[in-house]
């Protein structure tokens, strides 16, 4: 590995900070404490992370549905976030958007969004605005292999490749679109494979191995930086829990599926190689997960304490001043 | 006479249609698997997330002698596809002059009351109706929508079924013989003297409740329930104004340009009904906002029973007493 | 004054604002060559045939400091680009709690009176109406549109600006100096005592033609031209009808759920206006059909100073002398 | 050649009746007989006539704007087509549709279509019902070389693959989008390229060469037909007039490219080849211009004869009984 020790220390924790989170948000929402919608991103922490490791808080990343690690990876406050997740008033969007739409323009990650696919064409424009500006900003967008068959899809990518843009199109291939499996809706060994058809260089590349996503991603990262226009990652992955929380539809991947991909737990993985070569020790992650369990416990605390948005409040904030 | 639950009526409806007329087909991206487990999975189709692509497929089915059933989930989610409902299948009956028929049934779901915020919480059916071509159907009970979904499979033209989120565990006698409801009739689902009160979806019980209320203080209330939005029963509304000489109307979707606002209107341009008219109309709608996520704010948005008995106070001028 | 036409006018806004700000932007399938000229291929940007890829890019560059204008052309092909638009633009700045700004101007222009057919002939602003988020112009003369379009590139949010297809040869007084037009001020067109004719885009004009007529009969007809649909000038509305006491709101676009029903509801919804009325209000609109191609039959459906005399007659209860 | 002299022949006599019929239909535009706009389809002749020589009356096609070749091909009837395009009431869609709509679903021709890429999930619903029928009918496709840049394109391939339907993508690319040169807005050597994403057999054919587009069609055809699914075509040729007749921007396109395509004319290269290997001689020629000239003259003239539709008939149609 040519990664600094300080470099995997910091993936490793966030890539744990995410796991507990996720964790601790599914508990909170099973209880009931938070409403609507939860999109668990447990097991494809190593996706967000290796890729976030080689952004600046001016490069942007665009994110879907299955947001929270994006944004915990891009460096978004756990406090705010926890508190948007439960709907209070000190949340990103003061309570407006919930789990499903966090937002830090602040640190450059534009947002989540519920809407399959749609944040391609705006990270498209994103990464427009850096090339017009000159600036060697980079826009990664994320989505799911179940987005790679929504039209604008097609449309970005091409644009993305016409116009040379500085993006990262980073798939999320978990395997299944709620329950539909990629392999029924796509008739290829990768859905890499579809960047050529925009003349896009698409690699696939395994999503549950941090240290591969990061290198990955480091490639694609300079390139993009250096004017070589758009890069294409295809990370395997898979997700642990259902497709949301509570979901009124069953779960119908096959249980050993499931299991096999447990086995595979990218933060494991790490941990396991990290202990090996003597970058961690027993103590030290001990120490790292204590830590990164007082710091969701604090967010969740801020959540709860947090007061709601004041019922008028919905009445404003539809437009901008 | 038996009670069970709107999601119950719909599958019936869906299997007693599909088992009459075998050019009927069901498709999504998320499959019903009792409907599939009966009619197999040619007929009931699991499909990518493609919404344009298969509502689509859908008018091309329709016009080479199928009867397609769409269901496209949310009505947010619509939106990807909306050239094709609102250039294609809404236009092609009349464009090419009447040669063909297209008979499609796309099934879209509304309202509030899940905590899903903006992007998964719409009512969109006023943009509809401000498109011809289409019929639209807006079931509030159990048997109004097994006896209208049944007529819309039947009809040879798109019909839109929106329906709202929360209806769906709601019980309701529905008759176990053979019935279908005609598109385009109202129906009265109380008798009242005093004011008109015409509410769509969810708002139907909304209303009742209201009127139950109302009655303590020996105010009458007409609770109107157009049940299809196009076409729509004018003259049902229009006698029952004429009666009561006062009109409330109540529907979650926002105020500007919604279904209110065309049942006002097509109420007062009618110089009788106008002459007979003992007060200004009033609506009671969603706010023009999008929805927000955290529960005080979407709670503080959405009609309810005492915006709805405010609004009623005001145009029969009686304080409570 | 001096006159020029309207389209000369568009480009006077355009140039100007482009000056003045160098973060504008405009691109769409159909460049604008005059712009192009003088600001080059990056700010003036072509785009392959892919609306819901650049309407989202639009979105992004908005959110990422940028000022795009958009130009869709006719306004049926926007509804490819309609998730972009009703569930991006139109929800973002609310849903993510206000962190970001989208300044974008969407051109689409509407109307009949060309022979295009239901494909290319619609004038869909109600559909936007009922969309929280969106602001709307439509100007019905050149010294309106260049006004309000240089307001709507300097407004932070997205404006959808509809331009009648047969307005862009008509002439007009348009100012030499530099001057804007707020967005939500309604024009009294024509002053008169008689009846209120709220009149938008093309059927402006109508009115103007109807009220030279009548007032050789003596009826003094009131023309209000809205100019911006939303923000949408009630008091305004309200203030006129409350003084003549008659109200006829003449529009081209289909007749449910549209603008004329907004406009009629506001007014009869408002208790003291409503105590003025002299008679019942009306609509002249489009009827509720897609737009046919034949001249004849063309013809025979959009508004003209006939249907809104006769209109007019019935509101005024008083046949020619 | 393995194709029957008849064969031959009755291509031949088709491509003339295309180039004709836009002849005149050109000419009667220019002088004002003819209403709205009109896309010519001079220049492609070889590329409908080619593709539709293989497709019987059960055979589907769907067309777009530039149909009235795909239409003819297909055979439909001269005087009904002319008549639409004049708007009268003997036309096709009883002058409802125009030129970019016209359609014959008693030969398969299942519509022309004014909005980009929407026939694409159109032909793909009509290729489901074949398969669902088990029946050996084809569904053919076309569709411009812009057109694949709309979303419906990725999403429409998609679903064709992964359903394997008995579909022809037939993409007519004339280098040009309206002023847009295609290899500026897709970064490939071909369109057909594309196609592989889909796991699609795909290739690129001389467009101007009816002979070539007759073997690619073959081979296409018979492999749908035999369930082997879709197959996609890129034909190369050339429009020889501007986007559309009279259009409102200039044609930017270089003179000597239209040159150089005008010399590679279809039926030029495909008389001469005939007359060289006797398959035709001069006077044989001359009788099928003749008759050609004569059956477009008596379409003229039907057109002119035929009466408009009545007013009234503009509000009848919009439904199906
Ligand atoms: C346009 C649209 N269609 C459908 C949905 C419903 N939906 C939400 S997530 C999802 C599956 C997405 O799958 P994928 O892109 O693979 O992401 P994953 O959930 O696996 O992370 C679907 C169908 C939606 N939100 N938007
Ligand atoms: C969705 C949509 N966007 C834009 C247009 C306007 N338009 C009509 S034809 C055309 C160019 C189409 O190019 P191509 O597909 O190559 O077909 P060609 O005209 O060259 O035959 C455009 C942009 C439209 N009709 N529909
Ligand atoms: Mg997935
Ligand atoms: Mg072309």
């Amino acid at each position: 590995m040519s990664i600094t020790r300080e470099e995997l220390i910091s993936m490793y924790t966030k890539m744990l900070t995410i796991r507990r989170f996720e964790e601790r948000a599914v508990r909170e929402w099973a209880s009931g404490a938070i409403p609507g919608l939860i999109h668990s991103y447990i097991g494809q922490e190593a996706v967000a992370v290796g890729v976030c490791a080689h952004l600046g808080v001016d490069d942007r990343i665009v994110s879907n549905h299955r947001g929270h690690g994006h944004c915990i990876a891009k460096g978004a406050d756990l406090k705010r976030m926890m508190a948007e997740i439960y709907g209070k008033k000190t949340g990103y969007c003061k309570g407006k958007g919930g789990s499903m739409h966090i937002a830090d323009f602040s640190i450059g990650m534009l947002g989540a969004n519920g809407i399959v696919c749609a944040g391609l064409p705006i990270a498209v424009g994103a990464a427009l605005a850096a090339q017009l500006e000159s600036k060697d900003r980079v826009t990664v967008v994320f989505f799911g292999d179940g987005a790679s068959n929504e039209g604008a899809f097609h449309e970005s990518l091409n644009l993305a490749s016409i116009w040379k843009l500085p993006i990262i199109f980073a798939c999320e291939n978990n395997l299944y679109g709620a329950n539909t499996l990629i392999w029924d809706v796509v008739r290829l060994s990768s859905v890499a494979e579809r960047a050529r058809a925009y003349a896009i260089p698409g690699r696939v590349v395994d999503g549950n191995d941090v240290v591969e996503v990061y290198e990955a991603a480091q490639e694609a990262v300079v390139a993009a930086r250096s004017g070589e226009g758009p890069h294409f990652l295809e990370f395997r992955t898979y997700r642990w829990r259902h497709h949301f929380e509570g979901g009124y539809f069953p779960d119908l991947r096959p249980k050993d599926e499931v299991e096999a991909w447990k086995e595979r737990c990218p933060i494991k993985r790490f941990e396991q190689k990290l202990l090996t070569n003597g970058v961690l020790d027993r103590a030290g992650q001990e120490a790292i997960n204590l830590q990164v369990m007082s710091r969701v416990e604090d967010a969740v605390g801020f959540a709860i304490e947090s007061p709601f948005p004041d019922p008028e409040d919905a009445l404003k904030g539809v437009y901008s001043e | 006479m038996r009670e069970i639950t709107y999601q119950q009526a719909v599958l019936e409806a869906l299997r007693e249609e599909f088992r009459r007329d075998e050019k009927t087909l069901y498709f999504g991206t998320n499959i019903n698997y009792e409907l599939r487990q009966e009619f197999g999975e040619a007929r009931v189709r699991g499909t990518p997330i493609s919404e344009s692509g298969f509502v689509g497929a859908a008018v091309g089915l329709a016009g080479s002698g199928f009867r397609p059933v769409v269901d496209i989930g949310m009505a947010t989610f619509g939106f990807v596809a909306m050239d094709q409902m609102v250039n294609q299948a809404a236009k092609i009956t009349y464009m090419f002059g009447g040669q063909a028929k297209f008979p499609i049934v796309i099934r879209m779901t509304v309202g509030t009351g899940q905590f899903m915020a903006a992007q998964h919480s719409i009512s969109p059916y006023p943009i509809y109706m401000n498109t011809p071509g289409l019929k639209i159907i807006l079931p509030s009970t159990p048997r109004d929508v097994k006896g209208l979904l049944k007529t819309a499979i039947r009809d040879n033209n798109p019909v839109i079924y929106f329906e709202h989120r929360l209806l769906g565990d709601i019980t309701g006698e529905v008759p176990e013989e053979e019935y279908t409801i005609p598109l385009g009739l109202a129906e009265v689902k109380r008798k009242g003297a005093d004011v008109t009160v015409v509410a769509l979806a969810r708002m139907v019980h909304v209303a009742l409740d209201a009127a139950a209320e109302m009655a303590k203080e020996d105010i009458s209330l007409e609770v109107i329930d157009p049940r299809t939005l196009v076409p729509l029963d004018r003259a049902a509304i229009r006698a029952s104004v004429a009666k009561t000489g006062r009109l409330v109307v109540v529907d979650e979707a926002c105020a500007t340009c919604g279904a209110a606002a065309e049942i006002i209107s097509l109420v007062v341009e009618d110089e009788e009904t106008y002459a007979l008219l003992k007060s200004h109309p009033k609506r009671v709608c969603g706010p023009d906002i999008p929805i927000p996520f955290s529960p005080p704010l979407e709670q503080y948005v959405a009609p309810d029973r005492e915006k709805l008995i405010l609004a009623l106070r005001e145009v029969i001028k009686k304080s409570p007493q």
